[in-house]
């Protein structure tokens, strides 16, 4: 398994809030492999964001706790031995070397992902200056040479320029161009174009397409938009209520989805020049406070049984990494 | 064919811009809507689709007469609102009403669900206590509530369901005409696809017309007889929703189609990005307003303005598919 | 038919509703603020109840007593508990019917200022434009004027007692209703409830009342038990310069002056009626914070 | 002085949000908002004065005349600073700009110096105004209490004695001082957020 880059097993996220734990997300496993892109797909409230920000600890302290599982991250080292890191052992020294180096982060919203009272030179700059110890020219040069890998028209003279002086569309660029600064090997990408328009979001699609080519770099992609994971992804994991439902490659999740729930998702997607009557599903995602007992589907699926009432479904593999968690699951689609 | 039961003929709606330290000088206007004109059909659904900042939802604004008209008409049945007398205009104010994006902001926190419902009755008149009630009962039954909800506050529906508390107000006066401005882009997939269903059922069983307003291209196709798609305050191409998809003209119409990510891994992306960024309205580029953008254009693209052609209407010099 | 979704979220819902308000009263209460919601009342009972409560009639002179320390201490006698002042007068029942001075001030002079703030916020905020900008510049400069100096002007002219502390509150405290009430006004007219109202063809004045009015009372329940506290402050501040409520009549004020002068000998006489202004206001404060945060729907979510 | 170190204090209990550190500092904004200024000022001249001997109770003098009268005047506004800079600091705490800095890697000093801070003290400047305000009429009871001759005194026997001239021509320069320091408060404003600066540069 030499493509390996990020193994993440068992994560429990928890938020400790007045009312109860709300179980945000509750035992997630998948994995990563160098240079693909793993697209984590669901409706709001299923956990995808912070299981995303749990890998690089960034769960606000007060109310929100990494309870349990482990990330375990494999890269080589300066000697290019292979080493395998939890980083959830990590110290906070330690784990802030990999903030920004190893694993980046691109946030949905452009217009507050950057701090309105700093130029976005300076804001780009930051990585280089704190993991290369780079300053003066050097770092000028370089924050320039990202820029334009961005495709930001004339660098050198919107460098002095601060974030609310650009439009939605380059502020993502702007924000990309801080993921990608020290070339990582990961990059979270939480919702980078939900914000945006069809056609700037069709050009900002295209730049990161190009940018992974181009330094082989692992992306996780949260979206709740499945156009998008059908472009960009080659894994995708399918979340439901803090839990990972159902985990396969992209051609098999689309053709022949095994849980009832990315079927019903796949069928409530409006597709363009198809005008059928959209499947719904019932009711609402369950409060994450009170979780129903056994699969927390069940109120909302049409094939729930006894079974599903009383016992959450353990992971069965379908092929490979594939795997799916659902009682009624015997091979193809549940029907 | 059924008849035009609203059309709209050059609208336009200028924004003054105001500068200037302490007295306001108007610097320029923001051309929010340019010479539109289309017309909807009676019982059918007329799609308008562009991207933030076209204008699509100041037409709607003009429509629900939110905001007054800079030039051009609104034909209400063949009548143009100037010439309406009172009674008629009042009849066009009660035959529309609207369905808005953000669930959390149409309906008022201080109010329960039976008021929020009833309001337009009561604004109307002529309405008892008791036929409001019933009229509330029935309503939520139509957009799939329990009666129950009728005596709850917003903070105690979720979004998909205060979306129907929203729909089941606009039908409290039987409209002719529903402006749908993004009902379903700030709900979940779930919630879209409940929503979108419930207004084509209720569509067919009270033989409404609608226009319905989205940046999402499948949400339009899949719920609109019509489409019309606009950029940067003008109509560049309408036409049935079929034929738009398989025989589009319009460059930017093609580019917004192929812009839109198919939830199908084996579709082969045809990419034909649309480079540079939209214009500001505030002085918009002369000639066809998309040529900066478009791949095709020609010299006569940036003096003239394209003239727009009949059948499938499409406001391009050159035939391009 | 239309697809009806009587499936079991919906159906619990509608048992849910009673069990869930009665939930929701019980947990309003129990973690309430339990101890300043008692200062509070204790004040206002004192307030109302004063001639019954009050041990002595708090102007009656006992020369023989004079600057009797507390009870508890030495030297103190069980008749008048927390001591007597320069000329006898039993501290605990000035004290008590000071309590009422406080608190008519506060009640008069806040209704006037917040009811006049609002309706001028709501005003200036609905209508924008000129009468916006004309009153949002008052407000400015109100906000920024020397409110005691401004005080001490009026109390040279206008013969100093309690009518007119309540008019220099309703004078001076108006701005800050104004100024939020707008503000919230603003935020509201922008919603698609209101566009809605008039797509209802609702009457300006209908939406205004209706649809807008209901909405800031939570800021300005908030705002006001804020305010009382501070007014409170303020009328005991301006009684201790000796232009608010003039002696005999007791205010926590001027007992507090006159204990200023016999600090060293009779440190009674300052402390209590302070600890009593400073329970009563701290308790009013921390009501007014604890309102805030339940009132506020968006955090009661969490 | 007293106002530097309750904007620490704010700054600190809103970075160490529900720790002990953050409950005392609860309870100092809100002694510090309902404790009477004069009242505090006899209790500060009882237990420093009176009982313990080490400061002058009153009177014009050196050094150490200076410090229960500042402490009196400093209490009330330091609470609000507190308070102001505790809730400023939170929301900009938890915005997603921050979350990008950390994300970044950047140590939680530059974080919160460089990133918070200037965004958290914008709402600092606009209660600047209102605040001198306040100073001023607070100053005038202190001086009262300590016997100062200031202003505030002034006006006061002004007043006593209802002499008309004097106390207008106070109320008048107190009024102008505070206009210029509402003026002063303008200008950092625009000097702390650049999105005003340009907005200006632009519509030139």
């Amino acid at each position: 398994m030499n493509g390996r880059l990020l193994e993440v097993n068992n994560l429990q996220t928890h938020f400790f809030v007045r009312r109860g734990i709300v179980k945000a997300v509750d035992g997630v496993s998948f994995k990563i492999d160098k240079g693909k892109v793993l697209g984590l797909v669901g409706e709001s409230g299923c956990g995808k964001s912070v299981t995303a920000m749990s890998i690089l600890r960034l769960i606000p302290s007060p109310p929100g706790k990494i309870v349990g599982g482990e990330i375990l991250f494999r890269s080589e080292d300066e000697s290019g031995n292979e080493e395998e890191i939890d980083l959830l052992k990590l110290s906070l020294i330690e784990i802030r070397k990999f903030r920004g180096k190893r694993i980046s982060v691109v946030l949905q919203d452009p217009m507050t992902s950057l701090n309105p009272v700093f130029t976005i030179g300076n804001q780009v700059g930051e990585p280089f200056r704190l993991h290369e110890k780079l300053s003066g020219p050097a770092l000028l040069k370089k924050i320039i040479e990202v820029l334009k890998r961005v495709r930001i028209p004339n660098p050198d003279v919107r460098i002095a320029d601060y974030p609310h002086q650009f439009s939605g569309g380059m502020r993502q660029r702007v924000s990309t161009a801080m993921g990608i600064s020290c070339n990582p090997q990961l990059l979270i990408a939480d919702e980078p174009t939900t914000a945006l328009d069809v056609t700037i979001q069709a050009q900002l699609l295209k730049l990161f397409e190009q940018v992974q080519q181009e330094s082989n770099m692992a992306i996780i992609l949260i979206t709740h938009n499945l156009g998008i994971v059908a472009r960009l992804c080659d894994r995708v994991c399918v979340m439901y209520a803090g839990r990972i439902v159902e985990d396969g490659s992209v051609r098999r999740i689309f053709k022949e989805p095994a849980h009832p729930y990315t079927r019903a998702l796949m069928e409530s997607v409006p597709r363009l020049g198809k005008k059928k009557r959209l499947f719904s599903i019932e009711g609402q995602p369950p409060n994450l406070l009170f979780l129903p007992t056994g699969c927390s589907f069940w109120p909302r699926c049409s094939f729930a049984d006894e079974k599903c009432k009383q016992e959450y479904p353990p992971i069965t593999s379908i092929e490979g990494d594939d795997y799916v968690r659902c009682w009624q699951y015997s091979g193809g689609t549940v029907s | 064919m059924s008849d035009v039961v609203l059309a709209v003929n050059k609208l336009t709606k200028y924004f003054p811009v105001r500068a200037g330290l302490v007295f306001d000088r108007t610097k320029g206007y923001v051309k929010a809507v340019d010479g539109v004109t289309f017309e909807i059909n009676d019982g059918q659904t007329f799609g308008l689709v562009g991207e933030s900042g076209c204008g699509k939802t100041t037409i709607a604004k003009l429509l629900l007469l939110l905001e007054p008209l800079t030039d051009g008409s609104i034909l209400f049945k063949g009548k143009t609102l100037a010439e309406m007398n009172n009674e008629e205009m009042r009849e066009y104010k009660f035959s529309i009403q609207a369905v808005f994006q953000d669930p959390y902001s149409s309906l008022n926190p201080r109010m329960r669900a039976c008021d929020i419902i009833s309001e337009p009755m009561t604004t109307a008149g002529g309405f008892t206590k008791v036929d409001k009630e019933d009229r509330v009962k029935e309503l939520l039954e139509v957009v799939g509530l329990l009666p129950e909800s009728a005596s709850m506050y917003p903070h105690e529906f979720s979004g998909g369901q205060r979306q129907r508390v929203a729909v089941a107000r606009a039908l409290s006066v039987n409209p002719k005409i529903i402006i749908l401005d993004e009902p379903v882009s700030a709900l979940d997939v779930s919630f879209q696809a409940q929503i979108l269903n419930l207004l084509g059922d209720i569509q067919e069983r009270f033989g409404l017309t609608y226009l319905i307003i989205s940046h999402d291209l499948a949400v339009v196709e899949n719920i609109s007889d019509t489409i019309g798609v606009m950029y940067l305050g003008k109509l560049v191409e309408s036409a049935p929703a079929a034929s738009l998809y398989s025989e589009v003209q319009h460059p930017y119409t093609r580019a917004l189609l192929s812009a839109v990510p198919i939830p199908d891994p084996d579709v082969e992306v045809t990419q034909e990005v649309l480079g540079g960024e939209v214009p500001s309205p505030l002085n918009p580029p002369k000639g066809c307003r998309c040529h900066p953008r478009c791949s095709l254009k020609q010299v006569i693209c940036a003096e003239q303005e394209p003239e727009f052609r009949a059948g499938h209407r499409v406001a391009c010099h050159f035939d391009t598919n | 038919m239309t697809a009806m979704s009587s499936n079991t979220n919906e159906t619990s819902l509608s048992a849910g509703t009673q069990t869930r308000k009665a939930h929701q009263l019980l947990t309003f209460i129990r973690r309430g603020p339990t101890i300043p919601a008692l200062i509070i009342i204790t004040v206002i009972l004192c307030a109302i109840f004063a001639p019954y409560l009050a041990p002595h009639d708090p102007q009656k002179i006992d020369p023989k007593a004079r600057l009797t320390p507390p009870a508890w201490s030495e030297g103190g006698s069980g008749k008048y508990l927390l001591g007597t002042d320069s000329t006898g007068r039993d501290l605990l029942s000035r004290i008590i019917y000071g309590a009422r001075v406080s608190l008519i001030v506060a009640v008069i002079g806040i209704s006037i200022s917040a009811t006049l703030g609002t309706i001028l916020g709501l005003t200036s905020g609905f209508f924008g434009g000129i009468t916006d900008m004309f009153i949002m510049r008052i407000v400015d400069v109100m906000m920024s004027l020397p409110v005691l100096f401004l005080a001490l002007a009026f109390a040279s002219v206008i013969p100093s007692g309690m009518y007119i502390i309540i008019l220099i509150v309703a004078f001076f405290g108006w701005s800050h209703y104004t100024r939020i009430t707008r503000g919230e006004v603003l935020s509201l007219k922008e919603r698609d409830f209101v566009a809605l109202a008039r797509v209802a063809q609702a009457s300006q004045k209908r939406i205004m009342l209706k649809h807008i009015l209901p909405n800031p009372t939570n800021t300005l329940t908030v705002l006001v038990t804020l305010d009382v506290g501070g007014v409170i402050m303020f009328e005991a501040a301006f009684s201790f310069i000796g232009f608010g409520v003039q002696p005999p009549t007791p205010s926590w004020g001027n007992i507090l002056s006159e204990g200023q002068n016999y600090l060293t000998t009779a440190w009674w006489i300052a402390t209590f009626p302070g600890l009593a202004l400073m329970a009563m206001v701290f308790s009013c404060n921390f009501i007014g914070d604890w309102l805030r945060d339940a009132l506020d729907p968006k955090l009661r979510q969490l | 002085m007293v106002w530097s170190i309750s904007i620490c204090l704010g700054i600190l209990s809103a970075v160490k949000r529900g720790t002990w550190i953050d409950t005392i500092t609860r309870v100092y904004v809100f002694a510090g908002q309902s404790v009477p200024d004069f009242w505090f000022a006899l209790i500060l001249i009882l237990i420093f004065g009176v009982k313990l001997g080490w400061l002058p109770t009153s009177g014009y003098g050196g050094v150490k005349h200076i410090i229960l009268p500042a402490m009196a005047l400093g209490l009330f506004g330091g609470a609000a600073l507190t308070r102001l800079t505790r809730s400023g600091m939170i929301n900009v705490l938890d915005s997603e700009y921050v979350k990008l800095a950390r994300a970044k890697g950047l140590p939680e000093r530059t974080v919160l110096f460089k990133h918070a801070l200037k965004n958290g003290s914008i709402p600092l400047v606009t209660i600047m105004g209102p605040l001198l305000a306040r100073m001023f009429s607070g100053a005038l009871i202190i001086e009262l209490v300590f016997a100062w001759p200031g202003i505030g005194r002034l006006t006061y026997q002004a007043v006593l004695n209802s002499d008309f001239p004097v106390v207008q021509c106070a109320v008048l320069m107190s009024t102008t001082l505070l206009v210029l320091g509402n003026l002063a408060v303008d200008i950092i404003y625009v000097l702390v957020d650049p999105r005003i600066r340009s907005f200006r540069k632009r519509r030139a």
